[in-house]
């Protein structure tokens, strides 16, 4: 047996030795079958030596329980991508595009950001959650690659100056949330709802309560649960009932939120829901019960049903592209995060034949010069801290439709 | 003539390693080793020592645990908070990180002594589920667990940060799901060799003492054991905390190499503890050597099936599947006997062989 | 009044982790493993139903009908390849098979069903209980599921005990090889076992999906866990020790969502395993193992 | 004085009175007999003796030191060694492991000397391998000693289990149905052995059996039990030719 085993082991790393030596044409050819798997429009025809494409890694949790965000992201991405790819591209330059799994876990986050710097990235999308983010932007700022994280909101996510985001950061999140709350006098007593053991959740209830003292409002009651523990929200709901709470605010997931807005109805418990952009795509989930989200109020950038053309071009190709899927904010973050690099790229006047050093010097400067209308906002601009610039649209859902609140 | 093949045996093992380091230390200087594989070599550390340190859980106590993860996760923790307080006051890496690891050892030690209790009193499953609990138990409370410190010194609290009380100097070390976001990059793959190679030391010169004999004579047969004069609490709670110890170093590893340490269910859940677990029973359960080959065939396996894309986790769990039955099935086994190519060059025939 | 609305809520989810500890206490019983694909078995026949009635709109009751012909066959098959051939490998080996088919279930589900998260509409039609003026409700789900644990409790129990493959697993659960010797095909009752281990984890996703809706890949795998303690907590191997160690378990986490600290709740109900576990080391209803000197 | 004084020892299971009013007095050099049909409760009487099981009354002494109610290892310490019915060898350790397992008090040093290969450790594995083979070669085991013993045909485990037991130095030796399962060519080779380490070591020996023909050979007094108590003792001739024994145990 431990002969088997050890000639296992010979052939495993033979074969990564030979990747190792076997250089770009291997590695490209992975590239090439992953685009054609994807249906990319990407021309292949361009190989990485001549350096006549952009070459741009994405990284996300594509399995594991939070692959819904990563597969969002990887195909929100590559729609903006296919569309710039058939508009001639970014400068004249096609974009290559490799999507890698991190599995939700920082160390994973690496080893998938490792493989992306073996295809010779140049710039990176990513990452999708907040701890892998901050694990890879310590990574990126050692390479000086630069990155663009759609969705990573925790605070370090952008410590680096050259690591922005296109999503807002967990305070700001938090601080607009109550102020909002509390500026519409919309909550005299209201509860909390958060899963305890997620980043961005805890983030955004921390923030919360820390500006809710400073608001007309009390948090009656603010209940955890964890990610192994979010089947049942029953005892949770009871708690906030029997506080007396009229306003539920829930800093979490769409995906548990469902399940939050369908025990609350059966319970007979009605209050105000109200929630962050993690709540966005709730209307999409398949065979959800919309009458349910009925006056659910969220702060969110992005609207799918939205009525503007770029919105619904945007979620008319998703759906196609994707097996009818009704993107969510995470697809329009990727998406936003696509054009921006591009916006950036431009302005910096980046060709593909520079290195990834040098196009992150050159673009992180351009960053906070360029303004971007994109779907998650108009007139998006950036700060030298990695922050985003727009305006945070608070949306009441009636009639299973998003209605702008003001 | 047992005395010269042990030590050859050893041999081979730290021989194996020391090799391994060699050779990627070659690559890695001239250049032709990718960014992955480099990456990736100290997590093979980590897991090769996680795997080495559970097999004496596992193959020497013979005891099922399923929360060896807990004990990374205590060592990670308290090792990453040492070096985060005192990254400002002990400017050194190396000794800073020698520190570390001794908190890391020490306090994940304490924790396998708690949890040694209940090993005293069961067994097997009834036992496997009492660890996998503590496993869950620290994830959860590490989740929920807060300290600052400020010019008054720590201050410590289980709702959130606000009510820490901080200061306006004071600065949140430990931020509950948010983890220890910092951590100083003080370890690389030379300390991860030493590291597997001090654990190897440790683990089999165990195996091979009056100590070891004591736990193995456990295993095989508690009430003969017992017959013996053989004190079986102490043993016991011995071995799973000289593993916990172990396991407690491979986490202070684990947490200076990333700079983020959250306690996600994927590295300090029960599946990580599972996957531990994996790698001792697919490298052959008691099997120092194998334990260590198994997790890094395992760490790198699924970052070589990344250019399956979506397939990538599937693929790799039907290979888990195809790995344990052509290891462990007793068809198997007779097939590779009569195969095996010691056995095909017939130098001498098989005999069992004793650890 | 609020106590009585979280003893509630602690028995409905109580009841959904006694449903699936059933299955995971008959295979432990008889084959002596602990099954972690149960759990994903759980997931794909909640999958299976959600296909057959919402998507394709089929009626509730066939498509519970068909879901349980598929989750038994999958059982089989699941046993057949990957668990069959480890029969005389240690215990561990084909613990490590099975986590391997859990992986293995989950990543296909994910490759077919996507991500994303389903609502699985409710298969149970039974109104809820309204007691005290709206106060206290009981739901449909709740009532349903744990007529169900009585009613598969004791179909099991007369199972084993009146009829003669139920006789076979007993002598298999007791000696593997004594019961050969007694001319008990042993590797059709483990086939056997699976199966209906199988078919009781599609009946217990449709009840986990119709009481908590939600449904993705990874669905069946804490319930799984949690279902395995709670089969645990009352005595592995023992039916009605998993009827009252799900139902324990869910009281105990609701209440110490209650009353204690929702973050803590996992912690708190572990330490509560652990310290029963201290107590009784088989479980509440556990037999006790005497070693024989 | 007695080496074994056993008084008024007593053991109940739920409402089940396994052994009652027991005794033995074993003197020092004594090879003697427990001898009683199955369920007679000889090897209750074994696992009290060994603190397996905790005696509900009576008063065990060894060499005049009170050690009812101690734990087996205490026990063992104390001088009482045993062999099993059901062998208990540790199978997966060779040989001569087994051995040094229960050489294991006598022979000691720490953890860390182990671990750190001090000089200490290899002055005693070194003493120890040399009295383990040499206790190996009085059973003719030396040659089998890296084999694992489970690997041992089973003749050769009976051997070494009483090896091991007297690894541990005891005073006292017990040994539950040493020939069982052995043909008679065995159990003589056996019966030779037992004579010779009573002989080589100045061993007092306890033998429970139900081979009449190697307790008439070897033992000088017996006791035999039935349904747990004490049936008949004394010289062996004497006991074998009570009409009581003869009827308990051949049941007529």
């Amino acid at each position: 047996m431990k002969k088997i085993t050890s000639m296992l082991l010979a052939v495993v790393l033979g074969a990564t030795l030979l990747c190792g030596c076997g250089g770009a044409a291997d590695t490209s050819a992975t590239g090439t079958t992953d685009d054609t798997a994807t249906e990319s429009t990407a021309a292949d025809n361009s190989s990485a030596s001549t350096g006549a494409t952009f070459k741009i890694g994405g990284i996300g949790p594509i399995t594991g329980g939070a692959a819904v965000y990563g597969n969002a992201v990887k195909n929100g991405a590559q729609i903006a991508i296919d569309e710039i790819n058939a508009a001639g591209g970014i400068n004249g330059a096609q974009i290559e595009y490799k999507f890698e799994d991190d599995e939700h876990d920082a160390e994973k986050a690496v080893n998938a950001y490792n493989t992306l710097k073996d295809w010779n990235m140049q710039l990176l999308m990513g990452t999708v959650t907040s701890a892998p983010c901050v694990a890879v932007s310590e990574k990126t700022k050692e390479d000086n690659i630069f990155q663009l994280t759609p969705s990573g909101t925790s605070v370090p996510c952008t410590q680096y100056d050259n690591a922005f985001r296109v999503c807002f950061s967990d305070p700001l999140q938090g601080t607009a949330s109550a102020k909002y709350i509390g500026m519409n006098n919309l909550s005299s007593k209201l509860a909390v709802i958060y899963d305890s053991s997620d980043v961005y959740s805890s983030g955004i209830y921390e923030t919360f309560a820390k500006e809710a003292a400073n608001q007309p409002f009390e948090i009656v009651a603010a209940e955890a649960f964890t990610a192994d523990n979010k089947t049942d929200f029953t005892t949770q709901l009871q708690k906030a009932k029997d506080a007396g709470a009229d306003l539920v605010f829930l800093p979490i997931y769409y995906q548990e939120a469902t399940l939050i807005l369908s025990q609350a109805d059966t319970m007979g418990y009605k209050p105000t829901f109200f929630g962050c952009d993690g709540l966005d795509g709730i209307l999409g989930v398949e065979n959800f019960d919309n009458s349910l989200a009925e006056g659910v109020m969220l702060l969110t950038p992005f609207a799918a049903d939205a009525k503007d053309d770029a919105t619904v071009n945007f979620v008319t190709k998703y759906k196609e592209q994707f097996g009818g899927d009704i993107p969510n904010q995470f697809a329009a973050d990727a998406y936003d995060a696509i054009y921006i690099m591009k916006a950036a790229i431009e302005k910096a006047g980046c060709t593909p034949d520079m290195d990834a050093s040098a196009i992150c010097d050159a673009v992180k400067g351009a960053m906070t010069q360029i303004s971007v209308d994109g779907l998650t906002g108009a007139g998006m601009s950036w700060t030298a801290d990695g922050e985003v610039n727009k305006d945070p649209k608070a949306v009441v859902i009636k009639d299973g439709v998003y209605v702008a609140m003001d | 003539m047992k005395k010269i093949k042990l030590n050859r045996d050893y041999l081979i093992t730290y021989g194996m390693v020391i090799l391994f380091y060699i050779i990627m230390t070659i690559l890695k200087g001239t250049g032709n080793l990718t960014s992955l594989f480099s990456g990736l070599l100290v997590p093979i550390c980590v897991y090769s020592i996680l795997a080495v340190s559970l097999n004496l859980t596992v193959g020497i106590l013979g005891e099922l645990s399923l929360g060896h993860a807990g004990f990374m996760c205590v060592g990670a923790f308290s090792s990453a908070f040492f070096s985060m307080c005192m990254k400002d006051v002990i400017t050194n890496s190396f000794v800073r990180f020698l520190i570390a690891l001794l908190i890391s050892a020490f306090v994940a030690a304490f924790f396998g002594i708690i949890i040694g209790i209940p090993v005293l009193r069961l067994r097997g499953d009834y036992l496997a589920i009492v660890t996998l609990a503590f496993g869950e138990i620290i994830k959860n409370i590490v989740n929920i667990l807060y300290v600052g410190r400020d010019s008054d010194g720590m201050h410590i609290s289980i709702k959130d940060s606000i009510s820490l009380g901080l200061k306006d100097d004071g600065k949140v070390i430990i931020n509950g799901a948010q983890g220890i976001t910092g951590t100083p990059h003080d370890s690389n793959f030379t300390i991860g060799i030493i590291l597997l190679l001090i654990t190897l030391f440790v683990v089999l010169n165990f195996m091979h003492s009056r100590s070891g004999r004591a736990v193995m004579a456990i295993r095989d047969n508690r009430i003969a054991a017992e017959s013996i004069g053989i004190n079986i609490s102490k043993y016991k709670l011995m071995a799973f905390s000289i593993s916990a110890a172990l396991a407690g170093i491979a986490g202070c590893l684990y947490a200076h190499n990333l700079s983020t340490l959250n306690a996600l269910p994927k590295n300090f859940g029960y599946n990580m503890s599972i996957m531990i677990l994996v790698y001792v029973v697919l490298g052959g359960i008691g099997n120092i050597r194998g334990s260590i080959i198994a997790a890094t065939i395992l760490t790198v396996l699924p970052e070589l099936l990344r250019g399956f894309s979506d397939y990538r986790m599937l693929i790799y769990s039907v290979v888990l599947i195809a790995l344990m039955l052509f290891n462990a099935s007793p068809g198997a086994i007779e097939f590779k006997e009569k195969y095996s190519i010691k056995r095909l060059l017939s130098k001498k025939t098989k005999t069992k062989e004793v650890q | 009044m609020s106590f009585l609305n979280y003893l509630i809520n602690g028995i409905s989810l109580g009841s959904v982790y006694a449903i699936i500890a059933l299955g995971y206490t008959m295979v432990y019983g008889i084959a002596k493993m602990l099954n972690f694909a149960h759990g994903d078995v759980i997931m794909v026949g909640g999958f299976v139903v959600f296909t057959m009635s919402t998507r394709m709109g089929l009626s509730p009751v066939l498509s519970v009908l068909v879901s349980i012909v598929i989750c038994t066959l999958l059982g089989m098959t699941i046993e057949r390849i990957a668990y069959k051939p480890l029969r005389n490998a240690t215990s561990l080996a084909v613990l490590i098979t099975a986590i391997g088919v859990s992986y293995f279930l989950q990543n296909l589900a994910l490759i077919i069903f996507g991500s994303d998260i389903k609502l699985f509409t409710s298969v149970v039609k039974v109104k809820p209980l309204v007691i005290a003026d709206g106060q206290i409700t009981i739901t449909g789900e709740t009532i349903v599921t744990i007529l169900a644990c009585m009613i598969i409790m004791t179909v099991l129990t007369l199972f084993i005990k009146k009829t003669k493959a139920g006789q076979a697993m007993l002598a298999v659960s007791e000696d593997k090889g004594a019961a050969e010797l007694m001319g008990v095909n042993v590797n059709a009752t483990i086939s056997l076992t699976f199966a209906i281990g199988s078919g009781l984890a599609a009946i217990a996703g449709v009840l986990l999906c119709s009481a908590y809706p939600s449904l993705n890949p990874y669905t069946g795998s804490m319930p799984g866990i949690k279902a395995f303690v709670a089969a645990v907590f009352g005595g592995i191997g023992s039916i009605p020790g998993a009827l009252i160690g799900g139902i324990l378990l869910g009281v105990i986490e609701s209440l110490s969502k209650s009353y204690i600290s929702s973050q803590m709740a996992d912690a708190i109900v572990f330490s509560v395993l652990i310290i029963v576990l201290l107590v009784k080391p088989t479980g509440l209803l556990g037999k006790k193992i005497s070693e024989k000197v | 004085m007695a080496l074994l004084d056993v008084n008024n020892l007593g053991i109940s299971f739920g409402g089940l009175r396994a052994v009652d009013n027991f005794e033995v007095h074993i003197q020092k050099g004594e090879l003697y007999g427990l001898i009683g049909p199955n369920g007679a409760g000889k090897t209750t009487v074994f696992n009290m003796l060994t603190g397996v099981y905790k005696p509900t009354d009576g008063i065990i002494k060894l060499d005049d030191k009170n050690i009812t109610g101690m734990k087996t290892t205490q026990i063992n310490q104390e001088g009482i060694a045993r062999t099993f019915q059901n062998i208990r060898l540790f199978t997966k350790l060779s040989v001569l492991d087994n051995v040094k397992a229960g050489l294991h008090n006598d022979y000691a040093y720490s953890t860390i000397a182990g671990i750190f290969r001090l000089p200490k450790y290899y002055r005693t594995e070194k003493a120890m391998d040399e009295k383990a083979m040499e206790l190996l070669s009085v059973f003719d085991l030396d040659k089998e000693a890296k084999l694992s013993a489970g690997n041992l045909p089973y003749g050769k485990q009976r051997k070494l289990e009483i090896a091991r037991a007297l690894a541990t130095n005891p005073k006292l030796l017990l040994l539950d149905e040493p020939a069982a399962g052995m043909n008679p060519n065995e159990t003589k080779e056996l019966m030779d052995t037992i004579q010779l380490i009573r002989k080589k070591f100045d061993m007092t020996i306890l033998l429970i059996e139900h081979d009449m023909k190697l307790v008439s050979g070897i033992c000088e007094r017996l006791t035999v039990l039935n349904f747990g108590q004490v049936l008949a003792q004394g010289k062996t001739a004497d006991v074998l030719n009570d009409p009581e024994v003869i009827k308990a145990y051949l049941g007529e």
